[in-house]
């Protein structure tokens, strides 16, 4: 009897989504294709400079930033977000406070005030010693980078964690607390692990934004990738070559960076599946939600 | 030089079919056609460098020399000036991008940016120290400059020369000089006041202008030292609009519009007595 | 100070001492004085309909919700506070966490930690809290997960494990703490029909070896057996309590009365 | 009996939690202090320029720029992000190139490359019409800085909402399609609604960038806020002036902005509640983490 | 051609009728086989161990689950697939909507949409979906809420219910799409057994009105009560099938013997 067989349906047919594909298709290579051969692209000055050394070097200054700050403002943007989300009325004013106050201030402005702190205070000692230094001597550009970058990220990060923690479950905390898990630990070992499948993607966005806002460091005489380019291309007139060198460069970033967050959201999302039935291998959660 | 033949040949191909345009002066149909039937000459320019191209009091006009200039050469021309106010990139990728008809911003010409776009030279000035006052670095000469902080504007040939010095006192045993580059004027002054750099170098009549605004926190130190052309920008073979340039800038230079100009900006030093073009190398190589 | 003394010496059987116990969220006051006793080895078992207020009643034993009114003493030591002369001083952070790491609580979602296997679940608070060397611990939470019928699951995870399955690592895993005393709520109400069994017979054999616990419940059938006292609440208020027997078959009360005809 | 009694307990001394305080409080009033007073920092300068109408007019830019990107933006990052998650192998494909292209390149480039589209293509036409027009009068500065920003932000919210939407209970969307609601109809209203609470912390955070990132349309001659503060210090030299000037329209915005955001998070956050009890009002999911 | 004649004459009084039903999740096959009829107006119980493909079945009348073999017919026509002379089929998502809105589903999780009121529930598919205008669908839904005891409730939302209303609320909204059939997935394992009365008795004046239901349960009395075929699913396979005073009293297979022997 047929209908016992196997079911070979004949899928349903999407002309709009082949439609769709082959236009998509079509015009990244028409963009692609017109780039490669415009005769105002100079693919020989972009060979040129894609990995000489100044370029090289403002590659290493963005990475470096990125990273050291990443790491800190991630930090600190965790004890924010545990500030916040307290009982304590002062330490979610003071976080609230912190974070409206550096979501505000421009990067820009952040960087330039912390570059120009002797402005305000030409010298920084600790009253009662002797211990005095100029203040100039004390906040080079990289130190200014850091402290601009780190607080700004933070602040960010800030919101991206608390977001997260408030994503897990409530019982999660009773059951940690129910052990006798002091907050820290709780947090430490079973709030934040689980919170991560939320954190990651806009972490990731975040991170990005993090590799192309280095190129702020411009103002404070930091010679990062975007900002290397621009240097170059100020000088020679080369400005589109420059800046593919400098977009080939941010590709390749981002592409690791993706990788990366595809394999943190695949580790954070399978283990934080809460299940109430056994054994079963939920699909991607909205496969429903597509063509 | 190379482009003054091919320049005056250019001019000859535009008055021919200079009878589409109302405008009856010779002077206007040494234009391009586009420019000729728009009746504005769109001149790029970054506003954020005094005296050549900035910002005035009210905080939107963009007033300076740069601006003086092109309002007498469109006057000149035929046509009205407008300014368009944007950041360097655009500045060159739009001029190729046949967005801006001219780009006059304070820009040096050299050799190297020759291959991307054609230089109408009409300032010519040597190099001088800005440093705080009382000049605590004592940078008053090139050779000065070993050992001490320069704070620069990225782009500007002051990067070249510093960094050409720096070579010079490493070769004679001595500390490098310590560049900082930064992208504006403003920017790279402020490391001035906030005593982090020694001195800054820029051409005689930007570096006048500045010290007199800077409120007798800054001055002028040095002689001027390295001259070179500041010129008008113009898309990398377009003739006729060399020609035109040129034609109008000889007009002002004789009714004496250019040195009133300056005068007005103080930058009087730095006239020439002849527009070239592309001479940007004779000097660099003389300096 | 005669409270004080008058406690400590009644206490000295009783492991749960509850006396007065007042709790509001907001306006809405959800406990209005209980009071209760549970000496030490006894099985205590809770009824009530939904709403009633034992899974706060619980809780509060638990200070996972902070109380009003009245006190609640678990082995004699008030539980939250320290009363010096006729003032209470809220305990710190640390001295809390000791208490609850003294009693052990299992939940009706067992909410074992999803990103931890079945052993790791166990060892965590274990290693963390009460400090055991790890292969101490190890080798007492490989006793129990086989005591629990789950020896081969240890490196499991959570979800990889029915729901009568997890409820006893959930067990297991209250148990790795030593505690002196045992909380269940509902444990055993979200698991189907065929795996309720499992887990009350790990909790009889809990009952036999003379734990205390109190357990909140729905299964009349496995209070009858276990427990020594079963009360019932309503509204907020102890409404009858008293041994198994009276209190499930020959009721008083008239809400208890219809509550059991209709959950039996 | 006192045990019976009303519970008043003493709090427990927290001398590092105050000590914290009034630290913190302390160093922001010094800071304010010093810069209030600093000689450094010309208010007299400031105040002439708060109000002036070249700086309301660059915040006018920066207003009407990033409220429409907002909007484009999030509209155009749903539709990939169901791109994203959509069962065919095809969309999610097309999604995920564009997120990685649009994520990479920086703004900076977008832009440049959007305003001189004249480079690459000097006519726009439709082949076999008669309709052709000058590229460069199509694509003026703000249509450049639309299309840049907008698709600039779509790739960022994409990821923000595809997070939101994969934290959405899987129940949720069988329940909503054994009630025979379509793909479209159910995203729109069954999922989205619930993925908002997961979305709002983040997409403020992008939101908050994207009015600093209007920074970057000084590159294509549009006049925002903060390069109208850029171009004026450059002419007058008052760097620190001009950039607070900006920094205090900046807090505005962002106040705004953080206000609309917590009211927002309030809504999702209070009817998306998932509760197994009845009549709960939950506390707020981690009070329980802080101090 | 023969088959589609075939089934469409024997499905003439057939509701639900699935042949060979097969299904599997990666490389684990689900349901091996399941054959099964329900007639117009009947009600069909399923009951079997947890996992033995009872949910799945019942998501897969629905076409929440793709089968990889067999067919299945609600009132005749074939679920998800059009048959063309031998070859079948997908439907167009707009054909499986159709479909589904006339089979009402109601899950053990209750899944009712927590950012509408209760009336909100009911409508939001009734007016977008089967394009009741508005005024008609409030006044059904107010109909059906009354019935189902909640018409004081229309304007509150689903956390401010118990689950036993909740889940009523979930019956209330499938019954707005006026199914010809209901299928009900457990509907009262997540519900305190003072609930479970409630939604039970709303599903009993259903059947006593001709619905037609398939139920999966795990309440013995309402199968033995309402069901006029109880069919027992061990490791997707329909082990035993008949009436429920058979299949629950005098099982034959030894398999339900054992499940019945834990359950009741
Ligand atoms: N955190 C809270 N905020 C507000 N109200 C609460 C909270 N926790 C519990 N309640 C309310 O307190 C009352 C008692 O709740 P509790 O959970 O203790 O009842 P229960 O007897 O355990 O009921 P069930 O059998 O449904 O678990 C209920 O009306 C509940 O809505
Ligand atoms: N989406 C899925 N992916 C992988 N495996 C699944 C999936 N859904 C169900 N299963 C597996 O299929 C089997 C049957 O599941 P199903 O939910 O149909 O059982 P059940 O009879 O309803 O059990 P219960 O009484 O626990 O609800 C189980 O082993 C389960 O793990
Ligand atoms: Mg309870
Ligand atoms: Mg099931």
């Amino acid at each position: 009897m047929t209908s016992q067989s196997e079911i070979r349906a004949q899928p349903v047919p999407r002309p709009g989504l082949w439609a769709l594909t082959v236009v998509a298709v079509l015009v990244a290579a028409f963009l692609v294709w017109t780039f490669a051969t415009s005769p105002n692209v100079h693919w020989n000055v972009i060979a040129k400079y894609q990995f000489s050394h100044a370029i090289l070097q403002g590659l290493l200054v963005t990475v470096k930033l990125a990273v050291i700050c990443e790491i800190t403002g991630l930090l600190l943007g965790i004890v924010l977000a545990v500030m916040r989300l307290s009982s304590s009325r002062v330490l979610t004013w003071l976080s609230g406070l912190y974070i409206w106050g550096f979501r505000s201030v421009p990067l820009l402005v952040q960087l330039i005030l912390w570059f120009n702190l002797a402005l305000l205070f030409p010298h920084i000692g600790i009253p009662g010693t002797s211990f005095v230094v100029q203040t100039n001597d004390l906040i080079t550009g990289f130190v200014a980078a850091l402290l601009g970058l780190t607080l700004h990220e933070a602040a960010y990060n800030a919101e991206i964690v608390r977001g997260g923690i408030a994503a897990v479950d409530r019982g999660q905390v009773e059951a940690a607390q129910a052990l006798g898990m002091s907050r820290g630990l709780l947090l430490r070992r079973v709030v934040l692990p689980q919170a991560l499948r939320v954190i990651v993607p806009p972490a990731g966005n975040q991170f990005i934004s993090l590799l192309k806002n280095t190129s702020l460091v411009a103002f404070i005489s930091g010679g990062d990738l975007l900002s290397t380019a621009q240097n170059i291309y100020s000088g020679n007139f080369e400005v589109i070559a420059l800046l593919v060198v400098a977009s080939l460069w941010y590709l390749l970033l981002v592409s690791i960076t993706s990788v990366l967050q595809g394999r943190l959201e695949r580790h954070f999302g399978r283990s934080s599946e809460r299940s109430t039935k056994p054994q079963r291998d939920e699909p991607a959660p909205a496969a429903v939600a597509g063509a | 030089a190379l482009l003054l033949g091919a320049a005056a040949c250019g001019s000859s191909g535009a008055t021919t079919d200079a009878s589409s345009t109302g405008a009856p002066s010779p002077a206007s149909t040494l234009l391009p056609k586009s420019v000729q039937e728009a009746g504005t000459l769109t001149i790029a320019t970054d506003a954020q460098l005094p005296p050549n191209n900035f910002i005035g009091p009210d905080g939107k006009t963009i007033i300076g020399v740069s601006v003086d200039m092109g309002n007498a050469l469109a006057k000149e021309l035929g046509v009205k000036a407008e300014f368009v106010n944007t950041k360097f990139a655009s500045l060159i990728s739009g001029l190729q991008a046949g967005r801006y008809d001219i780009a006059m911003s304070g820009i040096t010409d050299t050799a190297e940016r020759q291959k991307q776009v054609d230089f109408v030279d009409f300032i010519e000035s040597g190099q001088v120290f800005i440093v705080p006052k009382g000049n605590p670095g004592k940078v008053d000469s090139q050779d000065a400059m070993c050992g001490k902080t320069l704070s620069l504007v990225t782009g500007t040939i002051s990067v070249d020369l510093a960094e050409a010095q720096s070579a010079k006192c490493t070769g004679a045993g001595q500390k490098p000089v310590e560049i900082l580059k930064f992208p504006t004027v403003a920017d790279a002054l402020l490391q001035l006041t906030n005593g982090r750099a020694d001195a800054n170098i820029a051409n005689l009549g930007k570096a006048a202008y500045q010290a007199k605004e800077s409120g007798g926190k800054l001055e002028v130190a040095g002689t001027p030292f390295a001259s070179s052309y500041d010129a008008v920008a113009v898309k990398k073979g377009d003739k006729e609009m060399i020609a035109a340039l040129q034609y109008g800038f000889g007009q002002m230079l004789e009714d004496g519009t250019y040195q009133k100009i300056l005068e007005k900006w103080d930058v009087e030093a730095s006239a020439v007595d002849k527009v070239v073009v592309n001479e940007g190398d004779s000097l660099e190589s003389s300096g | 100070m005669t409270t004080e003394t008058a406690s400590s010496s009644l206490s000295g059987s009783l492991m749960v001492r509850a006396e007065g116990v007042r709790k509001s969220f907001g306006r809405v006051e959800v406990l209005k004085g209980i009071s209760l006793e549970v000496a030490r080895g006894e099985v205590t078992c809770v009824i009530g309909p939904s709403g009633s207020g034992k899974s706060t009643f619980l809780r509060c034993i638990n200070h996972l919700e902070k109380i009003q009114a009245g006190r609640i003493w678990v082995d004699g030591e008030l539980v939250g506070y320290r009363q010096v002369g006729d003032k209470l001083h809220e305990l710190r952070d640390r001295e809390v966490c000791r208490q609850r790491a003294e009693v052990g609580m299992v939940f009706q979602q067992w909410n074992l930690f999803p990103h931890l296997t079945v052993l790791g679940n166990c060892l965590e608070a274990a290693i963390r809290v009460k400090k055991d060397p790890r292969p101490v611990a190890t080798e007492r939470a490989r006793r129990l997960l086989d005591r629990v019928g789950l020896a081969n699951k240890a490196d499991a995870y959570p979800r990889q494990l029915s729901g009568g399955q997890q409820q006893r690592v959930a067990i297991a895993r209250a148990l790795m703490m030593e505690p002196k005393l045992m909380l269940f709520d509902e444990p055993t109400s979200a698991l189907d029909p065929e795996l309720v069994g499992e887990v009350l017979d790990v909790m009889k054999s809990l009952a036999a070896e003379g734990m205390t616990m109190v357990v909140v419940t729905h299964e009349m059938g496995f209070a009858r057996e276990v427990a020594d006292t079963v009360v019932f609440m309503d509204d907020g208020m102890v409404v009858e309590h008293g041994d198994p027997q009276q209190v499930l078959l020959r009721p008083e009360n008239a809400r208890t009365q219809s509550f059991l005809s209709k959950v039996l």
